[in-house]
């Protein structure tokens, strides 16, 4: 039985139909044989990637070179990378802040994004956005956005062109649970229902919204996707730190989206490892907590459970970490000796011709 | 030389745009089965369908932005706000969203909308119905902002609008729907960025936009019958200013009063005298002169809100105070 | 069996804990028992009083002497009188824009009331807040707020600061069910719930916001309380028709708001009978819906009903409406014949010294 | 008279108002337990608990709605944006609800409530983090906005502030709050609406506000070396602007240079520069002039950030090439 296969026929997915409540998705070991060894080592790879990337940025937001707000993706990485990796070229990404990660599993160039964390003239946005807004057009990744919820309704657009256009992809957008408590997920979720908008809502619930835990700024606890019942938006929710959990999630998210012609939503439960941003000390978290999701960390879990399934091997896992640890000092270097943009780009990119 | 309103006059342009471009839709509230609070597009929904003409829920954060979103996506929204005054609960998704974007992703993104809205005092709509928030949002670098004041610039402005690149706000005065004024029969457009001179003279330049442009031409009857010619200049882009006009002109009246039925304190023309002074001071014989409305909320009895609202007699009264006459 | 212990028994509210969901609450020839003479006649004054003003609203509007938006109540009456029958003076009232049958409800000075919609220097505004704008502070009747969405933090402030100070009272928040599309309706519903705050969200479900049905701007149909779950705050429906049934309602929501320390949610099901605003000419609905509705026009099926148990006679009822008609026929002499205010006011009450 | 920063200066403000009235209390995102995001009411939570200190949701319509309602019902809020930016998605709140509700009762009501909020650019938080709103809150008739620059005035601002019955927008140079000064032992207030004189000169006066006052004061060094004796007001009040103070001063330098450190264009110096050339023109010996950041959204790198800011090179360029010195 195929995972999808298993999915479907437990009806797992919170269906507004079937009034079922969801299970947590998780993957057995019968859904990671599903899939070729090499799309393993690349789900592998990127997950690695964005870590080593977002430890990077937290030397170099210390020695200088990175300023700003600087939001790292770290313990995230399964959720970004499984959910962007059962994605098509012609699905639009949309995120917030914390997008170094979504950029990355995208397949956005490093070494582009580290110079935008520069500030450098050969950044993605020449060093106009920073850390906060990473942009590929030509990927259809279409931000990093900064203001809390402000994201939604731009991906609701980008669907609802999808949709006018009789396009075949979907647009998915990625936010966090504080970002629930802005009214503008609220009018989002009604819009996309109401017109019946090709986009996945996606929730990465890391249980936190800076220094706020959810449940105590949030009515109704911690699981968000019951509430899609009021919306008419089917949901799941899936173990955000599996990365093939949320790959088979994503899957079947996009089938439906397609198939049925309406939203979904994911809820990923998932934990940054760090803090909210580069200045935060974490008074509000105990230490316990953050090393009980260490567990779970899938840069560890996640290769050890295919070498221990005899999908590849200690060495193979090492190669592919060497590998990244090169392309990530490449692109440190890149971002160094790139050059400043020159100062009369501060008139240009504001209107289009 | 047709004789239409202004409301007819963004009808046809609206109607023109969805006919030749189908990228081109209009969303809002209670623009289809409706037909439009103040029936700019009546009738729209029949002739195009639901997938052309979106009738919204009363979610300003969300449609704005999802106009955005389509903008970005390749389509050319066309948005309907019923009241200017309901671009604060979008205020972010405007400033912040559609001014910031294309900079913020470093010119990858271009943002073709068009967001109308009808704007200002006159009706008796008390405090929070009455504003004229085009003088906060001209000020965003990213966004273009016009409005017209008769049928001509209606059409022509709006036609260039749907047709530019860029976010642009369309603000309709609220009392002037009903205003008509004749347009040619030829196609033509009327460029963003460019102010039109009303009505040339020699003594006194006035520049005004919109309501404020209406006002005008009353107070020039008023000049005229005490000698003074004044030159008429009606701004119509708030975001570009077109100020070679404005400079041309005072080169030739050597006085600028500057007139605005929005409130007087903090308006856009407190940036143009500003900016003049500093840029074509050397031109004026006088200090430049604002006129504007009161700086108090807007009330609801009429008696109240015409004495709030800037009229021809305040330009009039004005002018004669501060340059004697 | 009193009418309250009849609720109380059935659980025939929305309690998150009981997931139980509602039936809507209609008035019982028992409920109508339990109430004396005197109070059934003062509800009837109270709502044909409403009527007759919106009435005379109406007629100003056509010759000029109101001006601005003007939305009428007519056909709502059962829900405003109902549940501010049930309040006391120390709970704060906060709505919307149709706001008029709000304000006559809590017992407001009717001459004040039509004042204020002519412009005049004795409206309780001095003419400078008009229809969309009815407050009396010494009543606890804080507005008439015109931005849709717009007053329900601002109950949700009253609420708290009665939370603060430790009072007994209550806020109840009128709001419509086109306002429920505002993202600060989540937000506030939210907060409220968060901080157990003790106010009554009191839904006026009339199926229209201005021209746009609910069910086609809406995702989650026509009943709004269900979705009060995944705040936790427990919801009850009502037959706003029904001045009893509202008025029961009321009563049981502020007791459990007291004695639970939580907000709670009424959804009054309603309509209007007449347009929007007065420019409307209701192209977007069928008449026959309409004709439907007055079937059940309060004004005329409460007093028959009162009528047929013998509680009244029609020659009481005949002379509670000349009463009646003679105090909005001296409302209209009075506010057109006092004054317009000065024109220096419009300097004053911008700033608080 | 001991030297403080401008974050301690806000929480012995804060800290002393919540000693002695009941009424005070503050909320806002992540004030509580997290300590505030510059740090300013840090501990707060341990001293007064929960009832007074109150973590929000990150629902800014909401939060800030519910201030102005708790003020109606008779507390006194202090309420924390992150940031100004954020003020943005509760703009209706603020400019409808709070600056309109007053009037709309016809004075029945009264809102004596604070919103604090960091401002401006500077630390390279890009276009959507780093703008000024005060400057369009402060065109707000119902609605009082204040800005200081020194530790002094944010402990006498905040006091007044705190005190006052209206709405009062506490607009925070996010650039200052660990920028020391020094405040003296005794108690004082500052009024809400008086301007400062920071520095005494009699050849030309120099106008700014929040961190402009800062960079004013670089400028007054090379100004000085050069021989030229400025006189530096710091308008620590944006909303009512102390004319009184400007126009004394320009009777006895004849000059007069605004300086912000917001954009140029739009800001609250073009309403100075216009309304002083109405008022007090006359006492001017040349054009107004003013320097503001360019009128570009804000970019992220460093030395564009620093390109588009205001600094004091900016400021003794402008006045060299103005006044041919
Ligand atoms: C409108 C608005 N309010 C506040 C902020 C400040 N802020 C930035 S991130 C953040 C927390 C968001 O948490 P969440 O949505 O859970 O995302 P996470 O950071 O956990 O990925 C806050 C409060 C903001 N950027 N925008
Ligand atoms: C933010 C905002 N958007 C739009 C409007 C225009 N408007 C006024 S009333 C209304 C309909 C509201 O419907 P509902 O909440 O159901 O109340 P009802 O009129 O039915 O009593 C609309 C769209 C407004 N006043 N404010
Ligand atoms: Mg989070
Ligand atoms: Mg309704």
């Amino acid at each position: 039985m195929t995972s999808k296969q298993k999915i479907e026929k437990n009806k797992s997915f919170h269906d507004n139909d079937s009034k079922k409540s969801t299970k947590t998705l998780n993957s057995s070991n019968s859904t990671t044989r599903s899939l070729g060894k090499n799309e393993h080592l690349e789900l592998f790879r990127k997950m690695y990637l964005i870590r080593q990337f977002e430890n990077a940025c937290g030397q170099n937001y210390a020695n200088g070179n990175i300023r700003g707000f600087l939001h790292l993706y770290s313990g995230q990485e399964a959720t970004g990378v499984g959910s962007l990796s059962s994605l098509k070229d012609s699905d639009y990404i949309v995120t917030h802040y914390r997008d170094h990660g979504h950029a990355l599993a995208r397949g956005i160039d490093v070494n582009r994004s580290m110079a935008e964390l520069f500030g450098k003239k050969t950044g993605l946005s020449k060093g106009k956005g920073g850390s906060m807004h990473l942009f590929d057009a030509s990927k259809k990744f279409m931000g990093g956005h900064a203001i809390v919820g402000g994201q939604l309704p731009l991906a609701a657009g980008l669907a609802l062109s999808q949709q006018y256009d009789k396009k075949d992809g979907i647009t998915i957008c990625f936010f966090g649970d504080g970002s629930t408590n802005q009214g503008i997920y609220h009018e989002t979720l009604n819009l996309a229902a109401v017109w019946n908008l090709p986009i996945l809502f996606f929730l990465e619930n890391n249980m936190y919204g800076m220094g706020s835990s959810i449940e105590r700024v949030r009515a109704g606890g911690l699981d968000f996707f019951p509430a899609m019942n009021t919306y008419e938006i089917p949901s799941m929710e899936v173990d955000g730190m599996d990365v093939l959990a949320v790959r088979e999630a994503t899957e079947i998210a996009r089938e439906k989206i397609l198939k049925e012609k309406k939203p979904f939503f994911i809820e990923s439960k998932t934990f940054r490892f760090v803090g909210h941003s580069y200045a935060d000390g974490q008074k509000y978290r105990n230490q316990d907590e953050v090393i009980k999701w260490e567990q779970k960390d899938p840069i560890i879990v996640y290769p050890n459970k295919l070498i221990d399934m005899k999908i590849t091997t200690n060495d193979e896992i090492n190669n592919i970490k060497t590998e990244v640890d090169n392309v990530i000092n490449d692109a440190v270097k890149f971002a160094n000796e790139s050059e400043e943009p020159s100062l009369n780009e501060i008139f240009t990119d504001i209107l289009a011709e | 030389m047709p004789e239409i309103t202004i409301r007819e006059a963004l009808k046809i342009a609206l109607n023109e745009a969805m006919e030749n471009d189908e990228k081109v839709f209009i969303m809002g509230e209670d623009i289809g089965e409706y037909g439009g609070a103040y029936a700019v597009t009546d009738g729209f929904l029949k002739k195009f369908g639901s997938r052309r003409i979106k009738d919204t829920p009363i979610s300003e954060q969300a449609f704005v932005g999802a106009g955005i979103g389509a903008a970005v996506g390749g389509l050319r929204p066309v948005i309907e706000l019923m009241s200017i005054s309901f671009s604060l609960v979008a205020f972010d998704q405007i400033v912040n969203m559609a001014g910031n974007i294309r900079y913020m992703s470093g010119g990858q993104i271009s943002v073709p909308m068009v967001i109308r809205a009808p704007t200002g005092a006159g009706v008796q709509l008390a405090a929070t119905h009455s504003q004229s928030f085009e003088t906060w949002l001209a000020e965003v670098p990213g966004i273009k902002v016009v409005c017209p004041s008769n049928s001509y610039d209606a059409l022509g402005l709006m036609r260039s609008a749907i047709k530019d690149n860029n976010p642009v706000i369309f603000a309709e005065p609220a009392l002037l729907y009903g205003s008509k004024s004749n347009i040619p029969n030829e196609y033509f457009e009327v460029n963003l960025g460019d102010a039109n001179v009303m009505k040339e003279g020699d003594d006194i330049t006035i520049v005004s936009y919109g309501y404020g442009s209406k006002v005008l031409s009353d107070s020039a009857k008023k000049l005229e019958s005490i000698g003074i010619k004044p030159e008429l200049i009606d701004l119509r882009s708030l975001n570009p200013i077109d100020y070679q006009t404005i400079i041309h002109s005072i080169q030739k009246t050597n006085r600028l009063v500057l007139v605005d039925t929005a409130r007087k304190t903090g308006g856009i023309m407190a940036e143009i005298s500003a900016n003049i002074n500093e840029k074509a001071g050397e031109w004026l014989d006088g200090p430049i002169v604002r006129v504007g409305s009161k700086d108090v909320p807007w009330p609801y009895n009429k008696n109240l809100e015409q004495e709030v609202l800037t009229d021809s007699n305040n330009i009039l009264d004005t002018i004669k105070v501060s340059y004697g006459i």
